[in-house]
């Protein structure tokens, strides 16, 4: 029998205004094994944890059940707390009176009793524990981020100036990701090119990083410390130690109607290309879609003008393995194509155009060297309507439920950028509201309206048509009570961002979660931001939500320090929760071995006392670093020679039957 | 290709020509609409309250007398598209609803949904073709710059109508392609014509008709063609500049060179 | 507690009776679920108790027919959407074990309502709460548990 | 009975706190000069149980039910059927028919579609 | 049969004369010459090796053990459906084939003496096969009936003449004598499936309900090899010795039928062996049905090594509420 004590906590109020602690801590202390059980204001604080480790070392604690908030939250906590008390951490457990009793129940009679029950659960468990001991496992030194935008190359400078090896994977050809298309940044309104390519040049040039562009993950197998992927190296048909980037092919290639990617498909560039001038890597790619050589045998014009001798049409797709020790998703996202929005014409007429090709539009090394002109006309537009909202925070199903968050920002920024350049151009911007929660995010907001004097008109347009050489919009204004029929130039839409969508397949190799809109999950919300519930993946970017450059930035920094921190340890310790066999149990039957996602369990032949008789016998043996703890091979196992330490049948049966009682 | 065919209260009056142009076009194309036995008016409007059940009940029985023949249920009418379509939807997915109605008709079987409603263009988009209706063109009506006026209730709601994206529909200019004839987008195509406000309020449907029909002369039309009785009076009668318009079967009748049989009587 | 002639199960009797019912919930998912459903305070009855499990395919069917036996009227699993398994494959052999488990209990004769399996994330605390009331509401509709149960454990 | 806001709200099954008044309703509307009150006044005072104004308002009986609010909307309101049930409401009650048979002789013309008058009959009289 | 009886002795006599192996599992009679059971027979007492109608026993449960220890192979003679189980137990490491010659003996189906007796024939001493018809020597004279209405349940939904695993054949299968196939397998399966959940229910009170506990069913499976069994295992939480009240009963037989789901040949040894008549193979039927329905045809021990359905899965699978949904 266990020496137990209970620990019930009233967590201020949290707990305590509808579940009687008292009693609850009177209640449990009634139960066999416990010699002693109290309640405290924070359990979770200094003086609360002392109380656990007097209470441990006064009464010679065995077991502990902590009545608290989710073991989520604090059950490593805790585990430190009686460890530091000389108890083994394992002996410990959590009955959660917060998030699944107090929390959800307004009665406090019944609260309380349920309490009790959850208590009495864990007590029956704890019964049970048994010490356990974390398993050592050695780090691979190296780091690996998918994704080259400012977050992932963020994080892998912050990664390598820590000394550790960094590879990225980016799919394009080049990195710099969505920053490197953007004209000015919000709030200061500096050149967005002219922070993030030093940034692309310092990546490059980082001896500890070494970029895959080009390049997407195949596969990702393995646990934290001891990750292997493999990476599919797309062919660019160049060989990027030979091309100096010199660009001469681009100018003689024949096929020259490809969409270019860089400027939103507002212009076209040839099949051989580089992506924009200050690509990292600065090499030719060819795409195979659009070149004529690849596609009939004929032309061959590159390789002709080639002086570096680096076109290579035989060039083949090539699968890379590289072991990492954590990895961080930093894939990014895209703004919706509205061609669901045909309210707005987007699809019909040219004029009308998403914020990222207004962007491209208003950026000196866009598709108008930075001159703004009507796409149908190449003429200066006299009136620009930008609306808000285009796809965000909706529930039918074009709509994406969520707020974009950068969306009212860089509209103000749009409109302020044209009205800076070009006085005469009227600005009106329609809004539900104006968002602008960040530093000198609304001071800039205003100043578009009161300096530069953008419209902003809280209302919706409900239809854009095109009139006689203009776009008719129609639209409310909520504040003056009327429609609105005006005409304009140009539209620019602030349609939804979502993330990449090659997330969903990574989320899926990493076993990270993913919330319904197919952003990353974080392990937790608030103090967990930037780590996925899985353990050794973490996030970097919009990935996991949408959010500004700094935030993008910082959110970075902060997935590197936490890869810093699996890095720097020569060796992990695992979950000592994990499966283990009865020798003396185990048929040698195989079956576990088949469920067993991670290849933990392996057959040996073991000598085997069973009932007095000494024989060899083949049994199953569970590799303790990898085994993850899962218990699949538990229940496959029909002697019960499997089970699992820390979830073991018997405790489990234990609660039921505390539960049931 | 036989289908089970509603024409509908309007079609039988004021717009039997829609009616005609549109019989002899079918038997052109080799289908056979057998018109629905004892067939009631729809109402002409969709009631879009959780608690009407008798305004509803002309279409389940339409509905259900196709289920019975075996036959997809064909209308002309932009309306009586609607309000069967839409009716059709509450008894496939309104369980209360069409519980009561099968208490309320007793049928010898109960009506859950079963049938497939189609408007006549998507008989011939879907199952004719355009292309294949191209080649049947004796007639082609080349050079004619003809604007689709869809009006709503063809397009509207549109995750139930389902005939085309109810912002940007191309089922009408595809039509008008196929028969040798050019479309001429224009903004208002989807907007309202004023519908039944010319009883209640006709200068709603005065500066309604006049937009659509102001619209359609911006972007060049000299025609247009519309599916609706209702639609077609207010853009000819109520509209302050005049475009001509016809319904799409006058239109087709003419390409095909069935437009004197049809006008003749069948 | 008495067991009536046919064994029928007895609705419950105006609100005296409270059904109990037993939740397993993988660790990742759906406890996380549940802790999200507590974070915004959706509610659920108090009478369903949740035992936290690493994966739902921790769950053997000896714990579902124990909580049977104990007293349980109804017992339901929850784990990660297919998929998005915290351990890759547990939830499809959880899957598959509970489908034959709940379609031999049905062939027994023992109410299929009893048992079920929801795939719940650790963002859906609203379908955690969602799924509680309604299984807490299908259970109290079949009342007590009377054919497969350990009538020495009643009390 | 008396109207108030949750006939309004069983007649229509239309549920206003999903609005975030956006005004893509009002935006949208062909005969918003035409109405007193617009769609997305309708949401908002019908969900404020402000009904009065709205029962004597001329506006019910603007709408086209031309179903561009309900397409378009980014919440799924649908306003339009918010509109439609506040109309059936009043000329559900005795003597509130806002057309009279007697009145139609006076309304026709020999192009009329029958279609006008059913659909007008459906929609201002019980 | 006696023929085969005949060749199969002689068969015996020569692998153990050629060296091949030196024990043989064969089949003995009890007190009763229907008392067949499978026993561990040496180069001394070949000759007492049963092979008569009364030989139903499946015999490959019985290699886990005979299999361990002896110089050379143990021979195992195995009629076509004991292949299946033979398959299994390797798929599963219970049994080496190294260790094992396997003899595959014809069969022309075996005989439940509890359908014999329910004929009304008694003092059975003996039994031989007359085309279609049994005589059976009894102490009163001469008895006979049709075969087919005396047949094992397993033998009645025979799974055909073919071994699908050993070393050699006692004769090829081609030329053994079709087994006439006698009734659907599922039948009885959809009966129950057909009635409401309370006729079910009462049902298989009425029949589990009759369970002694004797553990005969267990120890007859060839899929039930576990060394020691959770229900005899202290530790395990659910072990016991008698059933106490209708839950364990339930309880019990569920749990064997779900160990063995996936696993199970449908050999029917638990039915056959039960000394309370519980038709114990319909449990395991309805695993085998609902696997069948769900995850595709699949039959254990048609070949060995395969990945059971328990132990895989596809990402499209049902999902365990269409045991709602299906009505």
């Amino acid at each position: 029998m266990q020496k137990i004590g209970v620990f019930v906590c009233w967590c201020g109020s949290n707990i305590a205004a509808t579940v009687d602690v008292a009693a609850v801590a009177e209640a449990l202390g009634k139960q066999p094994g416990v010699v002693y059980a109290t309640d405290y204001q924070y359990m979770c604080s200094a003086s609360g944890q002392n109380l656990i480790k007097d209470a441990i070392r006064d009464y010679g604690l065995t077991g502990v059940v902590i009545c608290a908030c989710s073991p989520r939250m604090h059950e490593a906590t805790f585990r430190k707390t009686i460890s530091s008390a000389g108890l083994n951490p394992y002996m410990l457990e959590i009955a959660n009176i917060r998030e699944q009793c107090s929390w959800i129940h307004k009665d406090r009679e019944e609260a309380t009793k349920k309490a009790i029950t959850m208590g009495t659960a864990a007590i029956a468990k704890v019964q049970l524990n048994t010490p356990l001991t974390q398993m050592k496992s050695p780090v691979t030194k190296r780091a690996l981020v998918i994704g080259g935008g400012i977050a992932g190359m963020q994080t892998a400078l912050d990664i390598a100036d820590a000394g550790f090896e960094v590879d990225i994977v980016e799919k394009k050809p080049t990195i710099g990701g969505k920053m490197a298309q953007l004209d000015k940044t919000f709030p200061t309104l500096d050149c967005s090119s002219c922070i993030v390519t030093p940034k692309m040049v310092d990546t490059a040039a980082n001896e500890k990083i070494t970029i895959f562009s080009y390049a997407e993950v195949e596969n990702v197998t393995g646990f934290i410390g001891n990750f292997k992927a493999t990476i599919k190296q797309k062919p660019r048909y160049v060989d990027a130690e030979k091309c100096t980037g010199c660009g001469l092919c681009t100018t003689k290639c024949p096929s020259k109607k490809s969409l270019n990617e860089f400027n939103m498909g507002l212009n076209t560039r040839t099949a051989i290309y580089i992506p924009f001038a200050q690509a990292v890597p600065l090499v030719a790619t060819i795409d195979p879609d659009a070149c004529i050589k690849l596609k009939t045998g004929k032309c061959g014009l590159c390789e002709k003008v080639c002086e570096a001798g680096a076109i290579d049409y035989a060039q083949k797709e090539e699968l890379i393995e590289r072991e990492y020790g954590a990895v961080v998703v930093a894939t990014g996202y895209n703004q919706i194509k509205p061609v669901q929005y045909e309210e707005y014409l987007y699809n019909q007429s040219r004029d009308v155009v998403t914020s990222l090709e207004f962007e491209r539009l208003m950026s000196a090394s866009g598709p108008t060297a930075g001159h703004l002109q009507c796409p149908s006309t190449g003429k200066l537009p006299r009136h620009i309507v930008f609306i808000q909202c285009v796809g965000s925070r909706g529930t039918a199903c074009r709509e994406k439920p969520y707020c974009s968050k950068v969306c009212c920002m860089y509209t103000a920024k749009h409109a302020m950028l044209v009205k800076d350049h070009y006085p005469e151009v009227e600005c009106t911007v329609f809004y539900i509201d104006v968002r602008t929660p960040g530093k000198n995010f609304d001071e800039f907001y205003r100043r578009a309206v009161e300096q530069y004097g953008v419209h902003y008109i809280k209302g919706m347009v409900g239809k854009v048509e095109q009139g006689d050489g203009c776009l008719k919009v129609q639209a409310s204004d909520l504040l003056d009570n009327r429609q609105l029929h005006l005409e304009a130039d140009m539209v620019v839409l602030a349609a939804a961002i979502e993330p990449d969508p090659s997330a969903r397949k990574i989320g899926t190799m990493l076993t990270a979660s993913m919330d319904t809109n197919d952003f990353f999950s974080e392990a937790h919300a608030k103090l967990r931001p930037v780590e996925s519930p899985t353990a050794g993946v973490f996030l970097s970017g919009m990935c996991q939500g949408p959010k500004d450059i700094p935030e993008t930035v910082s959110q970075a920094s902060a997935a590197a320090s936490k890869v810093i921190g699996v890095l720097s340890k020569d060796f992990l310790l695992s979950n000592p929760c994990i499966a283990h066999s009865d020798p003396t149990l185990c048929n040698g039957c195989s079956q576990c071995q088949n469920v067993c996602a991670y290849g933990a369990i392996s057959y040996e032949d073991q000598m085997v006392v069973d009932k007095g008789v000494r024989e060899t016998r083949r049994v199953a043996v569970v590799n303790e670093a990898i085994c993850q703890g899962c218990g699949a091979c538990t229940v496959t196992c029909p002697s019960g020679a499997m089970d699992l330490k820390g979830f073991a049948s018997n405790q489990i049966m234990a609660e039921v039957d505390a539960i049931c009682n | 290709m036989k289908y089970s065919y509603y024409p509908g209260c309007t079609l039988r009056t004021k717009a039997e020509i829609l009616n005609r142009y549109a019989l002899a076009s079918a038997k052109a194309l080799g289908i056979e609409l057998e018109e629905v036995e004892n067939w009631q008016c729809c109402g002409g409007m969709y009631t879009a309250s959780t608690d009407e059940i008798a305004t509803k009940l002309a279409s389940v029985r339409a509905l259900a007398q196709a289920r019975d023949a075996g036959c997809d249920l064909v209308t002309l009418c932009s309306a009586c598209f609607n309000v069967i379509k839409r009716v059709n939807e509450d008894a496939r997915t309104n369980e209360n609803f069409i519980t009561k109605v099968n208490n309320y008709m007793a049928p010898d079987m109960e009506y859950h949904g079963e049938t497939n409603v189609l408007h006549f263009l998507e008989v011939l988009r879907d199952v004719i073709g355009f292309d294949e209706l191209k080649k049947k063109v004796v007639n082609p009506l080349t050079g004619r710059k003809i604007g689709a006026y869809y009006g709503c209730l063809l397009l509207r709601p549109g995750e139930v109508m389902q005939l085309d994206d109810p912002e940007n529909p191309k089922v009408l200019e595809e039509f008008i392609r196929a028969i040798g004839a050019t479309p001429v987008l224009y903004g208002q195509r989807n907007e309202c014509c004023g519908g039944y406000q010319t009883l209640n309020e006709k200068s709603i449907a005065v500066q309604r008709s006049s937009a659509v029909v102001e619209s359609a002369l911006s972007q060049g039309a000299e025609c247009l063609i519309t599916a609706c009785p209702l639609c077609r009076y207010n853009l000819a009668v109520n509209a302050a500049p005049q475009i001509p318009v016809y319904y799409f079967t006058e239109l087709l009748a003419e390409a095909l060179g069935v437009k004197e049989v049809a006008e003749n009587g069948n | 507690m008495q067991l009536n002639d046919t064994n029928q199960a007895v609705p419950a009797e105006s609100g005296a009776y409270k059904p109990l019912i037993v939740a397993f919930c993988c660790n990742w998912c759906s406890y996380a679920g549940a802790d999200t459903a507590g974070s915004s305070r959706l509610s659920y009855p108090s009478n369903i108790k949740i035992i936290r499990v690493p994966c739902s395919c921790r769950v053997n069917p000896l714990f579902i027919l124990r909580a049977f036996q104990r007293g349980a009227d109804g017992v339901i699993l929850c784990g990660c959407h297919p998929g998005d398994c915290h351990y890759t494959t547990g939830n499809y052999y959880a899957r598959r074990r509970m489908t034959l488990l709940f379609s031999m209990l049905d062939y027994l004769g023992i109410e299929r309502e009893r048992t079920r399996v929801e795939w719940i994330s650790a963002a859906e605390g609203a379908k955690f709460a969602a799924t509680m009331n309604e299984f807490a509401e299908t259970i109290n509709r079949l009342g007590k548990n009377r054919k497969l149960r350990d009538l020495r454990c009643e009390i | 009975m008396a109207i108030d806001r949750e006939m309004i709200l069983q007649i229509s099954g239309v549920n206003p706190k999903l609005c975030m008044k956006c005004g893509k309703c009002s935006g949208t509307c062909p005969a918003y000069d035409g109405m007193e009150y617009h769609p997305h006044q309708f949401v908002s005072m019908v969900e404020n149980a402000n009904l009065e104004p709205l029962l004597a308002s001329e506006s019910l009986y603007t709408c086209l039910s031309c179903m561009a609010c309900i397409q378009r909307c980014p919440r799924q309101v649908e306003p339009a059927k918010l509109i439609e049930a506040v109309r059936l409401a009043v000329i559900r009650q005795q003597g509130c028919d806002h057309l009279l048979p007697d009145e139609l002789p006076a309304l026709l013309d020999p192009e009329l579609p029958q279609q006008a008058i059913v659909t007008a009959f459906r929609k201002y009289k019980k | 049969m006696r023929d085969i009886r005949e060749k199969l002795l002689k068969k015996i006599h020569e692998l153990f004369d050629a060296g091949v192996v030196d024990r043989v599992v064969g089949w003995k009679a009890g007190e009763f010459c229907y008392d067949v059971t499978p026993a561990l027979f040496n180069a001394g007492n070949i000759d007492e090796i049963l092979y008569d109608a009364f030989c139903g026993p499946n015999q490959s449960k019985f290699l886990v053990k005979g299999a361990e220890g002896g110089e050379k192979k143990i021979l195992a003679l195995l009629k076509p459906c004991d292949t299946y189980s033979y398959n299994q137990l390797i798929t599963e490491h219970r049994i080496d084939p190294e260790k094992i010659y396997a003899l595959g003996i014809p069969c022309t189906g075996m005989v439940d003496i509890n359908k014999i007796r329910a004929l009304g024939i008694s003092g059975i001493l003996g039994i031989e096969e007359d085309g279609e018809n049994l005589k059976i020597e009894t102490l009163y004279g001469t008895e006979s009936c049709k075969k087919a209405d005396v047949l094992l349940e397993r033998c009645l939904v025979c799974k055909g003449k073919n071994h699908v695993a050993g070393d050699e054949l006692l004769i090829p299968d081609e030329e053994a004598p079709e087994v006439p196939k006698c009734a659907e397998r599922m039948t009885e399966v959809e009966k129950l499936e057909a009635m409401s959940p309370e006729e079910r229910f009462n049902w298989w009170r009425s029949q589990l309900s009759k369970c002694i506990r004797c553990n005969a069913c267990r120890n007859a499976c060839p899929a039930c090899t576990c060394r020691t069994c959770v229900f005899d295992n202290p530790s395990s939480g659910v072990s016991a010795k008698v059933n106490t009240n209708d839950f364990e009963e339930n309880m019990f037989h569920i749990i064997r039928a779900f160990h063995v789901a996936g696993r199970c040949t449908d050999c029917g040894e638990c039915s056959r062996v039960c000394p309370q008549n519980i038709p114990l193979h319909l449990l395991n039927r309805k695993f085998i049905k609902d696997i069948d329905e769900f995850y595709g045809e699949y039959q254990a021990g048609a070949e060995p090594n395969v990945r059971g359905p328990l132990i895989s899965y596809t990402e499209q699978d049902v999902e365990p509420s269409i045991v709602m949904t299906r009505g």
